[in-house]
């Protein structure tokens, strides 16, 4: 065990993995010798080479691609986007090519990659380095959408998605590498250290995808959530003294769909909340697969907190981040009646 | 103020759009008179190891073997034995039989969808032909020679374009694209040049492991403007990737000209220019050029010489697929008068003057192939075609999105078997 | 009036705009001399020119980004992608340009353009010509997103768009393009000018962006669908013999939540139908919105009827497409109870 | 089989993967003696007329104008007037102190981000002088010259980079992301390379409409391998837009150095050479040669001799920006010994030798400059810095995703303001 933060905890299965699986190669835009811009990758080319972890040029296109030929070969890339906002020029080969490759050969060829990006907002990023996009890959079959929200499931969940078969897309709650964040964003920050999940085993452990955590059992109601926003959900539930039932999703394709059910057949009722633009975003799957199975159970609407349907705004970050207001008003919400 | 409104300006000179145009539109009559055709043998072939710079003259140039007496001529003469010759007569002639087969099919109902190349089999089949059968090919919807050259079983190919019961891909591709990894063909891709930069990430992959085989990605002119082909050209060149990236310039991409893909101005191989890599220009109608461009670039990326980009030059005597009617944007008998002539004439011809072929061994062989792809077909249609598919197996939609199928698409493989279908 | 497909209208909704407006400028793959592969543009470039109309490289990206630069001279760019299943390469520019400008320029730059694309199934197409990628483009703050479903909506429609002071993707379900389709698949095809909205009248007239159009009153059930699906739906509830309600949406974004409200709260009941995979498809955002804002009026969970998460697969066409069978369970499952 | 085992040809060569790496990293004493710098004033000057292929052998070159002796020399020397070099200087000078003083800013807290160009001013500024006032540029975050140069208010750019009421862009971009259409100024993007085609199609737009404005484009190095700048040589050589395509070559993209983007095997100036059209490969730290060069462009492209791609050969003497440390990457003291010296030391050399500056006029003007800026700050910081921003105007946050504000984004509006903010 190591007291590790989200990066350390990152940059540790990324050592794990690489000193097990010498088909694992480690590329993107300034990850090599200088180790990222968030650090993820420090030391990796230093103990791994320059042939397996290596700077590549600014073309998330071609870094995709290239990752797909070389997962053709055999290989398995683990990339950096080096933010989710840039991973638009990516999107035609993740969507066209990563996505669809298994079926389209019936599985004669196979995309077991990771492409890890950090996302969303609360470090004063604008509108291009704070965005959300996990719904648009979502909407994609054949891709996994995994995201952690604690060092203990960033390394154990990127662990399980370099050994899946499987194409995962890695989102990483960027606010949190450092430290939790209950939304309070004029408190002082608090240090992972403080936090149980920053204790880390070492070597080699998984976290299951497509398997939801229940971060605290409750009876009220149910929140379904996950990343930077478990944590703002947890602080809102305490602050409101509600006996919440907190599901942190960790997987958000394929869905923990038993998990769900259960705690929304428990309770009646339910919240989701995402940092992610409202239309469309992820939260709107999450209230129809509910609704669709839990209708009967359910003593009032689903509620939906979200980021707004605008660009990231620089200076309004703290009115668009759903924060501890915009929590508090779902919940009576959704207790309400 | 609105930037439509130049008032500060009145008097200066006007800017204006060019919109290239093709020379010849439906109603006019082809002449190509124009057209620079340099005579076979006269370019020079340089050393596989020199540097990029040494090849830029011939990306301009135009690699050519057969000369108008049909005997092979200069540098470039890969002075191939007769048997090699008629194996790739017959690997040609096969393919234009094939696509005239198929392209009946389509006709006939049995399946959606045909593309045929006629005019550029000396690319793909002469390109197989050079590369080493373990070396990995990354091509578009018209390398249909690649697999034919390397003996991959019609039937296969016909089971695929019928979707039918021996379609080892279940039926989930639009016909024509293939893949078989045993066969080094790597699956193709409805979208349009994604393709080729994956080819550098397998030959990355094959540099990093120390690997001995190379890659060979395709694309045609039309799609070189893809963002996908600045990709493979960029790491290509930064990490000196294994790999040949071949430009099939079959001067159409549906109704437009290659001018819209930028060849007014340059050639497809001089792309190669500006990243610093290797460049050649080839007759892709000759297939003697064809073998002797990629055997040399093969030769280099084997070496640790890395990427070349050798353009292919060849017009598509045919329309873009069975959904395309070209008479309605060029000149129907454009094809005809195309001064580079037919690859398949053009290397029976080169037999015949090196005295190692006949009519009567050619009207044989042709029949053989021809019988081949009859039987294939047979064979193939007895495992059904498009119209009777897509009602059993249903429950297969499902598999190979993930390697398990998850709890969402069990549900719903439960709903559609319910469904049944009419 | 001229009956006319929907092919003739949406050329004819050319003709009209260009001629109006000298600043529209139309370009794309194959739409010049040749007219586009399914004629949408046809005769534009003899009768407009070619620096009006002309083809453009084999370049998404190229295109939606010259168009940007067009559009920020003062042009209004209206193109083509020639499927919808190629619009990603383009999706950079779209997302984080075109839809973006406005608010990040605070209206100093604007990108009124529009973006037209066939999309759907039903052509034996295989999977990538029969993408329904519409949601990823409803969860994209800035972008309209409208889809017609007969010749007299796509004329108006498309009018409206191209006056429309905002980027708007125009999807143009390819499956109708030459006449309605009950999803059937095997009764014979019919041709539009059996259908009253193929009468198109003469000249200038839109149909409202942002506005829904109640194809069928009834008592019993909403609908909620859009482009092809329409018909299927149509067809449905008549071979039910069921009294619902056919809301087409017209717009997805912004949507008409008036006329959705209004129904469901008259008939207690929803079902939402489209083609696209089901998974965050608009659909999810659909029953969100219905359950948020109707939940005390609903007799029944909202049901969904959708393509399957998987790709769109040539041979099984029919099985992938959510025709008169999928309909007919839905609809029975809404009306339990 | 798997691909990773290639059991049939162990004997075989074994492939390498060429990974890029810098000559200096942390530690190194950078020695550039191998640098090829040629003489100032060695370049041919071609008439603006010739066709692009007689620019090529310039791809390689390096145009330069001030000599060792700081004395202007040979073809490209634009023959400016005292008061034009003595204006540019100026404005350099501004930038740099406008950049010094920024950065403290945020370094005192009060916003989020900066990004300096020092050692970049010449380019910005030479080219802003090159063009007219009504030509439209399409920047990067390192393009401040040109808004200083056009005379843009200070206060202005420090509003938007405070985020504060002054700010036109109402707080909704990171400092420097600034915007101007009355000054030919195309919103910044964050995102890398964007901008590069959107340039092409603002000159198409030119000459679809007979205007006679010209668009410059302007890019990193690091950002060339995007698709966009494909797509913008694409369209702009097949339309033959009248377009300056320009990439700031400062050798580093964060901590990734230009081999990283192809500069290990062809300039970026060279890319020209594939596409067909004009190229010109320029010392960015020369003023004078940047302005030859631009107006070289310029000139070719209003009179509808198409594109020009220009490189400016520079060095980005500070770090990336102020979340970047690049003694993480590279020696420290890699920007003193980079040959091609300061721009503004160079500029101010010239005028020195020229006889049109001294010493006491030089500190007289950087005192006026810092002046200026400090008032600037002053005035700016009136209106607020970012951390007091945000709480006021919450409503503006839902204008301008659309043209008018739909029901949903009223509702959310409603909710913010209910919400409030602490
Ligand atoms: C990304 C993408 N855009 C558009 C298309 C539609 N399309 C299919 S083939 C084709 C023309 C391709 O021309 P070219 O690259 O010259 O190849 P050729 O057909 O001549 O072999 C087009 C535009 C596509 N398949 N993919
Ligand atoms: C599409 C995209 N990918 C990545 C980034 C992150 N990023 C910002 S600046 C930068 C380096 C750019 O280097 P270069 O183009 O050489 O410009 P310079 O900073 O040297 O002026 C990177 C990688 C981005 N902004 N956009
Ligand atoms: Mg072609
Ligand atoms: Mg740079």
């Amino acid at each position: 065990m190591a007291t590790m933060n989200m990066i350390q905890a990152l940059n540790d299965a990324h050592k794990v993995m690489m000193s097990r699986d010498e088909d694992i190669v480690v590329f993107g835009e300034d990850i090599g010798y200088f180790g990222g811009v968030f650090r993820v990758t420090e030391g990796l080319q230093k103990q791994f080479g320059k042939t397996r972890v290596f700077d590549a040029p600014i073309a998330e296109g071609g870094i995709v691609s290239t990752a797909v030929g070389m997962a053709a070969y055999g290989l398995k890339p683990l990339i950096e986007i080096q933010f989710a906002d840039y991973i638009y020029p990516g999107y035609d080969q993740i969507v066209s090519e990563v996505a669809k490759m298994r079926y389209r050969t019936a599985a004669e060829w196979t995309m077991p990659m990771v492409i890890r990006t950090p996302y969303g907002g609360g470090i004063f990023g604008g509108q291009t380095h704070s965005q959300s996009p996990e719904s648009l890959f979502t909407h994609i079959a054949g891709l996994k959408v995994v995201i952690p929200s604690t060092p203990y499931d960033a390394k154990g969940l990127l662990i399980a998605a370099v050994e899946d078969p499987d194409p995962v897309i890695f989102f990483e709650p960027k606010r949190i590498y450092n430290g939790p964040f209950d939304g309070h964003h004029d408190r002082p920050v608090k240090p992972w250290s403080k936090h149980p999940a920053s204790e880390v085993p070492e070597g080699h452990y998984t976290v299951p995808i497509g398997k939801a955590a229940i971060v605290r059992e409750g009876e009220d109601l149910t929140i379904l959530t996950y990343g930077t926003m478990v944590h703002v959900a947890l602080a809102a539930v305490e602050e409101q003294g509600l006996d919440a039932e907190v599901i942190d999703l960790r997987t958000l394709v394929p869905l923990d769909l038993d998990t769900i059910e259960q705690s929304v057949e428990k309770t009646g009722r339910c919240l989701v909340v995402h940092e992610a633009p409202r239309t469309s975003g992820f939260g709107a799957e999450l209230v129809a697969l509910v609704q669709e199975r839990c209708f009967y159970h359910l003593e009032s609407p689903v509620e939906r907190v979200t980021g707004w349907d605008t660009p990231y705004p620089h200076s309004y970050e703290w009115s668009y981040f759903p924060g501890p207001k915009r929590m508090k008003k779902a919940l009576e919400k959704v207790m309400a009646d | 103020m609105s930037d439509k409104d130049p008032s500060l300006r009145r008097n200066a000179p006007k800017l204006a759009l060019h919109v290239p145009e093709p020379p010849f539109r439906p109603g006019d009559t082809p002449d190509f008179s124009s057209l620079k055709v340099p005579p076979a043998g006269a370019s020079p072939r340089p050393d596989t190891s020199v540097a990029a710079a040494e090849t830029h003259e011939l990306t301009t140039a135009l690699v050519r073997v057969l000369g108008d007496d049909n005997k092979a001529v200069g540098a470039w003469d890969p002075k191939l034995d007769p048997d090699t010759l008629r194996k790739m007569l017959r690997d040609m002639v096969t393919v234009r039989i094939f696509d005239d087969r198929m392209y009946r099919a389509q006709r006939q109902g049995k399946t959606s969808f045909y593309m045929k190349c006629t005019g550029e089999e000396a690319i793909a089949v002469a390109a197989q032909t050079a590369l080493d059968r373990e070396d990995m090919h990354f091509p578009t919807y018209r390398q249909q020679g690649l697999l034919i050259s390397r003996g991959y079983p019609l039937t296969e190919m016909m089971c695929q374009i019928y979707s039918n019961k021996g379609d080892k891909l279940k039926g989930r591709q639009l016909p024509i694209m293939y893949s078989d990894r045993k066969y080094g063909f790597f699956s193709i891709s409805g979208n349009l040049a994604t393709q080729f930069p994956q080819a550098v990430g397998w030959a990355m992959a094959a540099a990093i492991k120390g690997d001995s085989r190379i890659a060979m990605g395709w694309v045609g002119d039309g799609a070189t403007a893809e963002g996908d082909f600045h990709s493979a050209l960029t790491f290509a060149t930064v990490y000196n990737a294994p790999v040949i990236l071949a430009v099939v310039n079959n001067q159409w991409a549906i109704s437009s000209f290659s001018g819209i893909a930028g060849a007014e101005r340059a050639t497809f191989a001089q792309r190669a220019v500006g990243y610093g890599i290797a460049g050649l220009r080839v007759d892709g109608n000759d297939a003697l050029a064809v073998y002797a461009a990629v055997k040399w670039a093969a030769e280099r990326a084997r070496s640790n010489g890395g990427p070349t980009l050798i353009e292919f030059f060849t017009y598509r005597a045919e329309g873009h697929s069975t959904s395309d009617d070209p008479s309605g944007y060029r000149p129907t008998n454009e094809a005809k008068l195309w001064p580079l002539g037919d690859p398949i004439e053009r290397l029976k011809a080169h037999l015949f003057a090196i005295g190692e072929w006949d009519e009567e061994r050619h009207a044989a062989m042709t029949a053989e192939c021809d019988a081949e792809v009859r039987a294939a077909q047979k064979e193939s249609e007895k495992l059904g075609i498009l119209p009777e598919q897509g009602k059993d197996g249903v429950e297969t939609m499902f598999d190979d999105v993930y390697a398990e199928v998850p709890r969402h698409l069990a549900e719903q493989r439960d709903a559609a078997l319910a469904e049944g279908r009419d």
